[in-house]
């Protein structure tokens, strides 16, 4: 067992070693680029790069590959675009107009819809007692619903507080849709950090008792 | 709610203010509630929120609620609430502190007030600019013959030789023979179980769960199964010792797999 | 019919006509290159030159953007192809394979098939009525088709009797499977009793007997 065996030893030597020790040679990286822009082009939906490496054959680095990819459609007419862990060829912004045959009738969201998004996606994971204290007023459950149902926003972990109010937090397929690589690209959402915006604040002791109680379980919570 | 200071107020408000004041009033359905109105009465100082008068904001709500009374405009109660709260507020503000009264000050209730106000100000700001990026099926678009991924499952069918001889002799001895059981009581010895299983080593080529080796018929009935399973499994023990089997088990309370040592 | 309208017309015309002559000037082509690339990558249909034409600003020339597009694609993951009068972008041929996965499921085989199987070995040649008779119970026609698939039995010779029924043999790939040289390898009856898969009904008079041995055993044992 002191003497490696070719097939495990490959991935070691696969950095220093030229592909011809492998036993199963990789692709060149120009074959892989075009494996990663065949799989890319084929779906309509994000592919992770595990996903991608799955589909490749062994010893291929997907990663490498999407992001020459990436380079490679700079300027283009479709784009190389990262969403969260994945990967989309998305037409480019400015050529929309082209697009009117294409263009989805999305159901217009309301107003109370729309904020409730934002305040999910600059404050997540936020339970709905949160959403309902910046905004001042209660949310009503079909808004919240229709969020659900567009799988902009889903279930985050429950909150450990009393009541064990469930969170939510936006998922990749808002990411896709507003064509944000992560919830840290959101429009000013440093800024508002900075400003102290997105802190959750207790009212001060409005209700002495109460609020003390909040500050202890705030503090269990940390 | 009789307010001695009202003629004061009215007298503070610029006749465009109280224009929109009314403006306001005709409008009460249009508002989310009271945080929602206070942001617009807000705007009508036309200064930054960050240096907006919470006093004058309190005073502006509180008209706006006295004339929609007057005007027998029904509002809902939590905007009766908020007047009520910045009412409180305002007296806080404008009388000197009290040393005795250990609740938070005038001060910071109106910090706190003006934090909600930004802090939904902003949200609205976020909310504008995201939905002013490129969206997908708007701006941008996706694969419009999208491939999808061909999923080719194929499905190998498993037995073993053991399977193939159980099969056989379940079916064979449902005339000539029935599966051995012990009329008696439903306990299966070691040594009975040692039999059966040096009987059937020669076939145990393949790693198998113990519990295939159960006798037939044993293993419906819980009692004969768990007497079964303890004899086989000493059974099994006593043969591991002999050096005639091999047995192994991949962690606590997993399955318990024997096969025949091959000597080859 | 026979005039054809301008629209129609600009294919033929824009050849010779020089872009300048146009009211509004087109894009330059490297322009209305990255639109065939948006449109053909986003439209449900593969698009035609004229519904290209339709889409693109005035004065473009989709025929030479496609045919560009298609030069700038060749070698890579995905093709421009013309299908028919119309222009798709397809995966490359030889990526074909990334477009399928390759699941390996093993099951357990049913016991039914497992009976079958069994008979058919002892008894081979055998027919489906006898494997009935030894069974007591009918067979499915899905059973044997299984067995059949996964080419374990296979079709024997008839059998000289009336309506000439099919009989069942096991297959070389069966031995191979179950590591046996021929079906004579099989354990015959007496070896399954000697093996304990076959008991037989103790006599009801040995009854005592079996049971003294037994404690004899344990006596033994202990």
């Amino acid at each position: 067992m002191s003497e490696p065996v070719s097939d495990a030893a490959s991935d070691d030597t696969d950095l220093d070693a030229p592909a011809e020790a492998s036993l199963f040679e990789a692709p060149p990286l120009a074959e892989q680029e075009r494996m990663v822009e065949a799989v890319l082009f084929a779906s309509a939906n994000p592919v992770s790069v595990a996903e991608m490496s799955g589909r490749m054959p062994h010893g291929c680095n997907a990663k490498a590959a999407l992001e020459m990819l990436q380079k490679r459609y700079e300027g283009r007419g479709v784009r190389v675009v990262k969403i969260g862990e994945a990967w989309a060829i998305r037409t480019a912004p400015d050529l929309g107009f082209l697009m009117q045959k294409e263009t989805v009738e999305t159901r217009k969201l309301s107003r109370a819809a729309i904020e409730t998004l934002a305040i999910v996606a600059y404050h997540q994971p936020c339970t709905r007692a949160e959403i309902e204290e910046i905004r001042g007023v209660s949310v009503s459950k079909g808004t919240i619903d229709q969020l659900l149902e567009l799988e902009w926003i889903r279930f985050g972990r429950r909150r450990m507080t009393p009541g064990r109010p469930v969170t939510y937090v936006v998922t990749p397929s808002f990411l896709d849709h507003f064509g944000l690589e992560s919830a840290r690209d959101l429009p000013g959402v440093r800024e508002l950090r900075a400003a102290g915006l997105l802190e959750s604040r207790p009212m001060p002791g409005l209700d002495d008792e109460d609020s003390e109680d909040q500050d202890d379980l705030f503090e269990d919570e940390s | 709610m009789a307010d001695p200071d009202q003629f004061e107020i009215n007298d503070l408000l610029s006749v465009e203010e109280r224009l929109a004041a009314e403006a306001l009033i005709v409008d009460v359905e249009g508002y989310e509630g009271p945080l929602d109105l206070l942001l617009q009465l807000s705007r009508t100082q036309k200064v930054d929120l960050m240096k907006i008068s919470i006093l004058h904001l309190a005073q502006q709500y509180l008209i706006f609620v006295e004339k929609a009374t007057e005007l027998r405009i029904e509002l809902a109660a939590d905007y009766l609430v908020m007047a009520a709260w910045l009412a409180f507020l305002k007296s806080r503000l404008l009388l000197p502190p009290d040393p005795t009264d250990d609740g938070p000050s005038g001060a910071e209730l109106a910090a706190h007030l003006a934090f909600q106000l930004q802090r939904l100000e902003a949200m609205r700001e976020a909310a504008a600019k995201l939905m002013a990026r490129d969206q997908k099926g708007r701006d941008f678009f996706v694969r419009g013959i999208p491939e999808e991924v061909a999923r080719l499952r194929n499905v190998t069918y498993s037995a073993s030789l053991l399977d193939l001889m159980q099969g056989y002799a379940r079916v064979r001895t449902k005339d000539e023979f029935r599966p051995f059981v012990m009329d008696r009581e439903a306990i299966l010895s070691m040594e009975q179980a040692l039999e059966r299983l040096r009987g059937l080593i020669p076939y145990a080529v393949e790693w198998a769960d113990l519990a295939s080796y159960l006798p037939e018929g044993w293993e419906l009935d819980p009692k004969k199964r768990r007497s079964a399973t303890a004899a086989t499994f000493a059974a099994s023990l006593e043969l591991a010792k002999q050096g005639q089997i091999e047995i192994r088990q991949s962690g606590t309370f997993a399955r318990i797999e024997i096969k025949a040592r091959t000597g080859r």
